[in-house]
């Protein structure tokens, strides 16, 4: 009997004048607020809003697949003015629970729901080719050996953005060199990188560029036990797994992206059933700041200009094997 | 002064498990160099007693006195260092480990860190010598013989140094030289000093080596007797409580039709070696068939060809006429074949089935047991409970697991399944062992009506004893070969005995085996 | 690259991802020889992981000890694997349980309480630091500059020589001591060994306490080599693999070690067949199946029995039959 | 099945669960938690609503299916470690069928469930067949399967089933196994026919195991392989088949999951973990039917209602796992229980 009233009420209130506190939920994938990762990135957003614009917040981990949707609801329930899911995984069960609750938004990250987007959800999604092509750029001046590498986690449409990105980047500034391509097929093996690093390496390949999750991590430790050797990470800044080998990590602003749609809301704008999506010229994607360690000042010169190309859209960079194609 | 030390004596014993008294205040003693024999029915209690000696089971109630002394047995540390040695009715050896390795288990001996084999198996070859037990210190157990095996499990205990022995059915699965020799080596080491309690159901070895023997019923000492003032009837009826017949009463045979008929068949083992050499052997309607041999010379092999658990690569194999050559289990069953195996643990039983599922074993899919795939409850029970009721399995229920019969039940239980298919070829093999004189009796009753009925059976045993009361014909078994049919009425033991160890006969004189 | 620097990037890879399963697996060999089914391994292997990275964190950064740290992780790993063996040990061998069900505790048991624990100590996050003193590689002197037989084998983190060595311990142990004999004893017919005075519970335990110990080295391995922190994937499955590595090498050391070294021959045969593009012909993902399925085949191709010994899994009770 | 011991039957488990509740909030005050706000927090997460009951029986009906796949497996002699590979093998067939046809619901839903048990059945042939044909341990090859089939079917999803992103395309409605009035009963949750299917399933695991004759073989033969074929059974025969329908649920399972509660398949990062989660269940439920239904629902409220036990009291999930470790622990070693007991009702004295 109860339970369309409440939910009704809740939610008009965005626009009522005497207004009461955002609450603010986000549901992450396993690995918690504190993966030190994407959720992390999200969360720290979140309590940066809590503390800002004075807002309540809280946050739930779906360990399974399956836990997502009665996480999201039972948001929603609660009277969350807002609840973000976080990453693609949770595209389906955000847009279930957004049918289900038409009267509570929704915003996710990292997923652009293809097709048409509810009406009560927003989402972020990133031009990771965009940020890609920028570590191919350095991968491709920094090279000595004419040869680098591209350690992808399982091969999808996500982690292809990453490959195609980097490749038509390190074509662009060195068309000499070659890309050694390699899926380990698990984003949670880091023994496995380990020994694909190490085979990439003895392979003469003198860069890899990982978007493979924990698996890279591997990557960070074979590259430690190594000289003339170096690391692109991906997501974060990851020179603090091995500070004198990481040239650059392609950082994705995740926390830009969280903070921006809660501060907006907070504002009473809500853009739903639309998709934001980030890429270099919104500071969505870019270089890790410590990128200056161990790339010399030209070569970042080199890639700021081409950044600068992107965002002008002089240059357009693919996203499939066959924009790579094209690209070319 | 003039008398003989007593070396074992237990007072006052009572052990109890949930439901049954296994020994209800038993005292016994056993004097020094004595062979003193424990008899009784299956399950009346004799190797509880012994484990409790042993120290493998605690008493409730009762004392031991070891040479005098008052003893606790906590376990079976205590009784090796007071020099109990135990030979168990189901073998105690670990079987991919060598014979000395056996042996010395639990007190090897040590050169530095390591074991000292050298040293362990030099003492193994001079204990085995010196008692006359030949062994192959580095032979794998998997690998001998079970009377090498026994002889491992008597070294066991010497190389220990016990000077008290038990021996729990030591003959049970020795094939009759064997038994002598055990005879032999048992006399030898009362000679030596040491005391020996035997626990047989074979009353022909009481009174062949025991000095003493005490008779236990449900739990309880019947009495003590000295074996030189009784014999084998009064035993029996002490155990049993009712007189016992060994005579096995048999009217003359009536063969008719050929129902089994192996002709030249030829097979190998999973080693490649030919355990059957193009052997022949015709069993008729109406008479018992015994096969004598010493184990190991292809008497499994050859029920296993004629049961289909086992190919061969060339000959025939026909029942009734039909070719069932190769033919599988089940196809060979219902043709007409019933099988007792020897190993009723191993291939006789499901252990964790009721006894009920049980005796339906082969039988399960068929009316009226099961309907369209469903297993009808009420007929299995049915049928079982009339199977238990005839032949005397003694049981709580059907519903009891078949695991915690005894022995002597299980194997009525395995002959009721098998005799009750009323097949036209029944394979018997050691029907008998390792159950009680009474238990025997019945179990050879059945055998001989099965023949009455104008069946056709296959009897195995390694008891010629077994053999020559119960069979018809007796064939000689001798290296994948039948050296010779004899007719069992005029056969002698001594006859057989020089068949079975590779010679000729006039009849079969023709074949193999010289060389 | 040339044949002769692939094979030993083959044989260098192979000894790195090996050694964890090395471990492992040779616990599993204890414990199972005793005749105590161990399917905990993968949580034994969790703990020693988890508390030898965070022990080379806090002896590291905490404490300074340097590149001294590693190594009290790697005893760390140890000991904690001990203390969780003792869980199956009491559970299976006094309490008599299902020692299948007593090793699925184990594993939840173990990944519960590393992460539960990691919560605490890292302020939340599923994932430790990273450590800046793991353990490195040694070069052994002068064998190490052979060509390409140097850098194969003679480059290798210490705790690869450290398991080869266990290896061989392991098996002089279970085959020449008493203490093995009385051990495969237990597992093989653990009522004889009572008869002759050996006290089966006890060897079952002290096997069970090995296997905690071996397993926890393997889990430590991983990370103080190999991922140089842990999360909760560092582990993810290894213990199964190692599982399988001891059934494939026969429950015996040497075979166990030939088992995980195998797995690791397939492992990196499947990295560099992609490295030398092989994926132009055949898709990536058929090449990471590949150690899975050669490992299929080849047990396969050795046909047999296995030799489980044949009191596996069964707890004893003294007095019955 | 053990009718005579009931209440000892019931209170094992009944005394574990309270241990295990125990060891949990000592550990949440260990770590500066509140038990009370935990489990009170823990007990509204799964029964706070019509809806939260919905999908706590929506997380425990995979759980069933798992658990009878995995203990149809050890009651004929065999550990299927392959559930987790049968698992994705079953939710792929059952998606391509839900995808690629367009059918009548009343063909199209069983067809794809039946497809999904069936491609669960079929994965398990080959570790049925090593083992029967050549005495290759299970273990071994169910574990490498798995991985098999994760990578296997990914790959297929990648290169032929690709609908959005990592996934697959929905699956026609006809082929969904949500049923309106049943979720909309439990508002809205996923609970779904699969339920209803995973009793139907422990029912028949009971009837053909201990009713009929497959059964009777089925059981002969994982007791004693030795004596079954001296009764003329088919032995290699029986352990194909007995992985066969072990797989099948286990398939089940995966169709279950796919069917009722996604309608698409994503390529999986990891194992599911439905399959060894698969091996508790059966274990402490004996490999009994009942005795699975019991403890699937156990683990799976405590999973289900550690969300919000995270969510309320900010108490990390991972001490249900914990909890239920321990849980497995005291059942599975009922002599600790046993001894604990007479621990407490002797006196100190006496005890032993
Ligand atoms: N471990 C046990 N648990 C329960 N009951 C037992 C156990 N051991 C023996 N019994 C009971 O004690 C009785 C005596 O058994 P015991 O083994 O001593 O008989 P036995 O005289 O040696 O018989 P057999 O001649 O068949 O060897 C049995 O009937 C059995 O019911
Ligand atoms: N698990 C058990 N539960 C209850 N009683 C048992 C159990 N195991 C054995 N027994 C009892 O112990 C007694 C002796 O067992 P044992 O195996 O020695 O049988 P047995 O009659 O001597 O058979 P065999 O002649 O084949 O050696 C049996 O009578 C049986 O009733
Ligand atoms: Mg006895
Ligand atoms: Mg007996």
């Amino acid at each position: 009997g109860t339970k369309d009233g409440e939910g009704t009420k809740a939610s008009t209130e965005t626009k009522q004048p005497e207004k009461k506190t955002l609450k603010v939920g986000m549901v992450t994938g396993a690995g918690g607020v504190n993966d030190n990762s994407f959720n992390q990135a999200g969360w720290e957003a979140l309590q940066k809003a809590q503390n800002a614009l004075g807002i309540e917040v809280k946050y739930s981990e779906a360990k399974l697949e399956a836990d997502a949707e009665p996480d999201l609801i039972r948001f929603a329930r609660d009277g969350y003015d807002l609840t973000w899911g976080m990453g693609s995984l949770m595209g389906e069960a955000l847009v279930k629970a957004a049918n289900s609750m038409p009267d509570s938004k929704f915003a996710i990250i990292d997923a652009s729901l293809e097709g048409t987007i509810p009406a009560n959800i927003s989402t972020v999604s990133f031009k990771d080719e965009e940020g890609s092509f920028l570590m191919g750029v350095i991968a491709g001046l920094m090279t000595k050996s004419n040869k680098v590498g591209f350690l992808g986690g399982m091969k999808f449409p996500l982690i292809e953005r990453f490959e195609y990105g980097f490749r038509a980047g390190v074509q662009t500034v060195n068309p000499k060199a070659e890309v050694s391509v390699n899926y380990v097929g698990a984003f949670n093996r880091p023994d496995q990188g380990k020994t694909f690093a190490a085979t990439m390496y003895d392979s003469g390949v003198d860069i890899i560029y990982q978007g493979a999750g924990s698996t890279g991590e591997g990557v960070f430790a074979e590259a430690k036990e190594r000289k003339g050797v170096w690391v692109i990470g991906s997501d974060k800044d990851q020179s603090y797994l091995a500070p004198d080998q990481t040239l650059s990590s392609m950082v994705r602003r995740v926390d830009v992206g969280v903070y921006t749609i809660t501060e907006q809301l907070n504002k009473g704008v809500f853009n739903g059933g639309t998709d934001s999506l980030l890429g270099l010229k919104e500071d969505g994607v870019g270089l890790a700041s410590s990128s200056d360690k161990n790339v010399p000042k030209d070569i970042l010169d080199k890639a700021a200009e081409y950044r600068q190309q992107i965002i002008e859209g002089k240059i357009k960079v693919p996203q499939t094997e066959s924009e790579f194609k094209e690209f070319k | 002064m003039s008398l003989v030390e007593t070396v074992v004596e237990m007072r006052g014993i009572t052990k109890r498990f949930p439901g049954i008294i296994a020994n209800d205040n038993i005292s016994f003693s056993v004097k020094k160099g004595e062979i003193h024999a424990l008899l009784g029915e299956n399950g009346a209690g004799k190797s509880t007693l012994m484990n409790i000696l042993f120290g493998l089971y605690e008493p409730d109630e009762g004392e031991i006195l070891i040479h005098g002394k008052k003893v606790r047995m906590k376990s079976s540390k205590e009784a090796n260092r007071l020099g109990i040695g135990m030979v168990h009715q189901h073998f105690m050896l670990v079987k991919p480990f060598t014979v000395t390795e056996n042996i010395i288990l639990g007190s090897e001996p040590v050169k530095f860190i390591s074991i000292d084999s050298k040293a362990a198996k030099q003492k193994v070859i001079e204990i085995s010598e010196q008692y006359g037990l030949a062994v192959n210190p580095d032979a794998i157990i998997s690998d001998i013989s079970v009377g090498m095996e026994q002889r491992v499990e008597i070294l066991k205990t010497l190389y220990r140094g016990a000077d008290i022995l038990i021996f729990d059915e030591p003959t049970a699965v020795l094939t009759p030289q064997e038994i002598n020799e055990l005879m032999k080596i048992m006399k030898n080491l009362v000679s030596e000093g040491k005391s020996i309690i035997l626990i047989t159901h074979k009353l022909k070895e009481i009174m062949a080596v025991s000095d003493n023997v005490t008779v236990i019923r449900r739990g309880k000492v019947v009495g003590t007797v000295q074996t030189s003032e009784t014999n084998p009837n009064e035993l029996a009826a002490m155990m049993v409580g009712k007189e016992v017949s060994f005579e096995v009463q048999k009217k003359e045979a009536e063969p008719k039709h050929v129902v089994l008929q192996i002709n030249k068949v030829t097979a190998f083992n999973e080693k490649k070696v030919k355990v059957l050499n193009d052997i022949s052997l015709e069993v008729r309607a109406g008479e018992i068939v015994g096969i004598a041999g010493v184990d190991g010379n292809g008497q499994s092999d050859l029920i296993e060809s004629i049961t289909g658990l086992h190919k061969v690569t060339s000959g025939k194999i026909l029942l009734n006429g039909k070719d069932m050559t190769n033919k599988s289990v089940r196809t060979i069953i219902e043709a007409g074949v019933s099988h007792i195996p020897e190993d009723r643990h191993r291939s006789g039983l499901i252990l964790d089935f009721s006894i009920g599922q049980n005796m339906v074993l082969e039988t399960y899919y068929k009316a009226p047991f099961s309907k369209n795939k469903v297993i009808n409850e009420k007929e299995v029970s049915k049928y079982a409970n009339r199977l238990i009721e005839e032949y005397d399995v003694r049981t709580p229920s059907e519903h009891t697991l078949a695991r915690s019969l005894s022995g002597g039940n299980q194997q009525k239980a395995i002959i009721a399944r098998e005799v009750d298919k009323n097949p036209d070829l029944l394979i018997a093999v050691q029907p008998t062992r390792g159950v009680d004189v009474g238990a025997i009796e019945f179990i050879h009753k059945r055998l001989i009506e099965q023949r009455d009925m104008g069946k056709a059976v296959l009897l195995i045993s390694f008891e010629l004893d077994e053999v020559m009361q119960l069979s018809d014909r007796i064939a000689v078994i001798y290296e994948g070969q039948i050296a010779a049919v004899v007719d069992a009425k005029e056969t002698t033991e001594k006859e057989l005995g020089y068949l079975m160890a590779g010679g000729t006969n006039n009849k079969a004189g023709d074949s193999h085996g010289i060389k | 690259m040339d044949i002769p620097s692939i094979l030993t990037t083959l044989v260098h890879n192979a000894v790195v991802y090996a050694t964890p399963l090395i471990f492992a697996a040779l616990g599993g060999v204890f414990s199972e020889k005793s005749g105590v089914t161990n399917i905990g391994l993968e949580g034994l292997m969790i703990v020693g992981g988890f508390s030898a990275a965070v022990t080379t964190i806090f002896c590291d950064d905490v404490l300074g000890f340097g590149s001294f740290s590693p190594w009290i992780g790697l005893a760390m790993g140890l000991l904690i694997g001990v203390l969780f063996s003792l869980q199956h040990a009491v559970v299976s061998i006094t309490f008599k349980a299902d020692q299948v069900i007593s090793g699925v505790a184990l594993n939840l048991l173990a990944l519960g309480f590393s992460i539960y624990m990691m919560k605490k100590l890292f302020d939340g996050s599923s994932q430790t630091t990273t450590m800046h003193h793991p353990l490195n590689k040694l070069r052994i002197p002068y064998l190490s500059d052979i060509p390409y037989l140097g850098k194969a084998v003679f480059t290798a983190y210490p705790t690869s020589y450290i398991a080869i060595l266990l290896t061989v311990l392991a098996a002089f142990i279970l085959f020449k001591t008493p203490f093995g004999l009385r051990l495969r004893s237990v597992g093989e017919h653990p009522k004889a060994a009572d008869t002759l005075g050996v006290n089966v519970n006890r060897m079952r335990y002290i096997a069970v306490l090995i296997s905690g110990a071996l397993a926890g080295l393997g889990g430590a391995t991983i990370s103080l080599s190999i991922t140089n922190n842990f999360t909760q994937t560092t582990v993810s499955g290894q213990g199964f693999i190692a599982m399988a590595a001891m059934i494939f090498g026969r429950w015996n050391p040497i075979g166990a070690l030939g088992a995980a070294l195998f797995f690791g021959l397939a492992q990196a045969l499947a990295a560099i067949s992609q490295v030398l593009g092989l994926t132009k012909y055949v898709p990536a993902d058929l090449l990471t199946m590949l150690p899975y399925i050669i490992t299929i085949i080849a047990i396969t191709g050795l046909v047999g029995r296995s030799e489980a010994p044949s009191a596996l899994g069964k707890s004893y009770e003294k007095g019955q039959r | 099945m053990a009718s005579n011991n009931k209440p000892g039957l019931l209170l094992t488990p009944l005394i574990a669960v309270v241990i295990g509740l125990a060891v949990g909030a000592v550990v949440m005050l260990f770590g500066g938690y509140n038990p009370v706000s935990g489990y009170g927090a823990l007990f509204k997460g799964v029964f706070g609503s019509s809806y939260d009951i919905g999908e706590m029986v929506r997380q425990v009906t995979p759980l069933i299916f798992t658990g009878l796949a995995v203990a149809f497996a050890f009651r004929t002699g065999l550990f299927n470690i392959g559930v987790e590979g049968q698992f994705i093998v079953g939710s792929f067939t059952a998606v391509v069928v839900g995808v690629a046809f367009d059918l009548p619901w009343y063909v199209h839903a069983p067809f794809a469930f039946v497809a999904g048990c069936a491609g669960g059945a079929l994965w398990a042939v080959l570790p049925g067949f090593l083992k029967a044909k050549f005495h290759v341990h299970e273990v071994i090859t169910t574990i490498m399967l798995n991985y098999v089939a994760l990578i296997g079917v990914n790959y297929l999803i990648r290169t032929k089933f690709k609908g959005a992103a990592e996934r697959t395309d929905m699956i026609h409605p006809s082929a969904s196994l949500q049923f309106k009035p049943l979720s909309e009963l439990f508002d809205g949750s996923r609970i779904n026919l699969a339920i209803v299917l995973a009793l139907l399933f422990a029912f028949l695991f009971y009837f053909i195991l201990w009713r009929t004759v497959w059964g009777y073989e089925l059981r002969s033969v994982g007791l004693n392989p030795i004596a079954s074929r001296y009764a003329g059974m088919n032995v290699s025969k029986n352990i194909v088949l007995s992985m066969m329908i072990s797989g099948f649920i286990a398939g089940a399972a995966g169709a279950a999951e796919a069917l009722g509660v996604y309608g698409y398949m994503t390529m999986g990062a990891t194992l599911p973990g439905y399959g060894f989660t698969g091996i508790a269940v059966a274990l402490l439920g004996a490999n009994l039917p009942l005795g699975i239904i019991f403890s699937a629902v156990l683990f799976g409220s405590l999973q289900y209602g550690s969300n919000n036990m995270q969510l309320q009291a900010g108490i990390p999930t991972e001490i249900i796992t914990i909890v239920i470790a321990v849980i497995i622990l005291f059942v599975a070693a009922k002599g600790a229980i046993k001894w604990m007991m007479n621990r407490i009702s002797k006196p100190k004295g006496e005890a032993r």
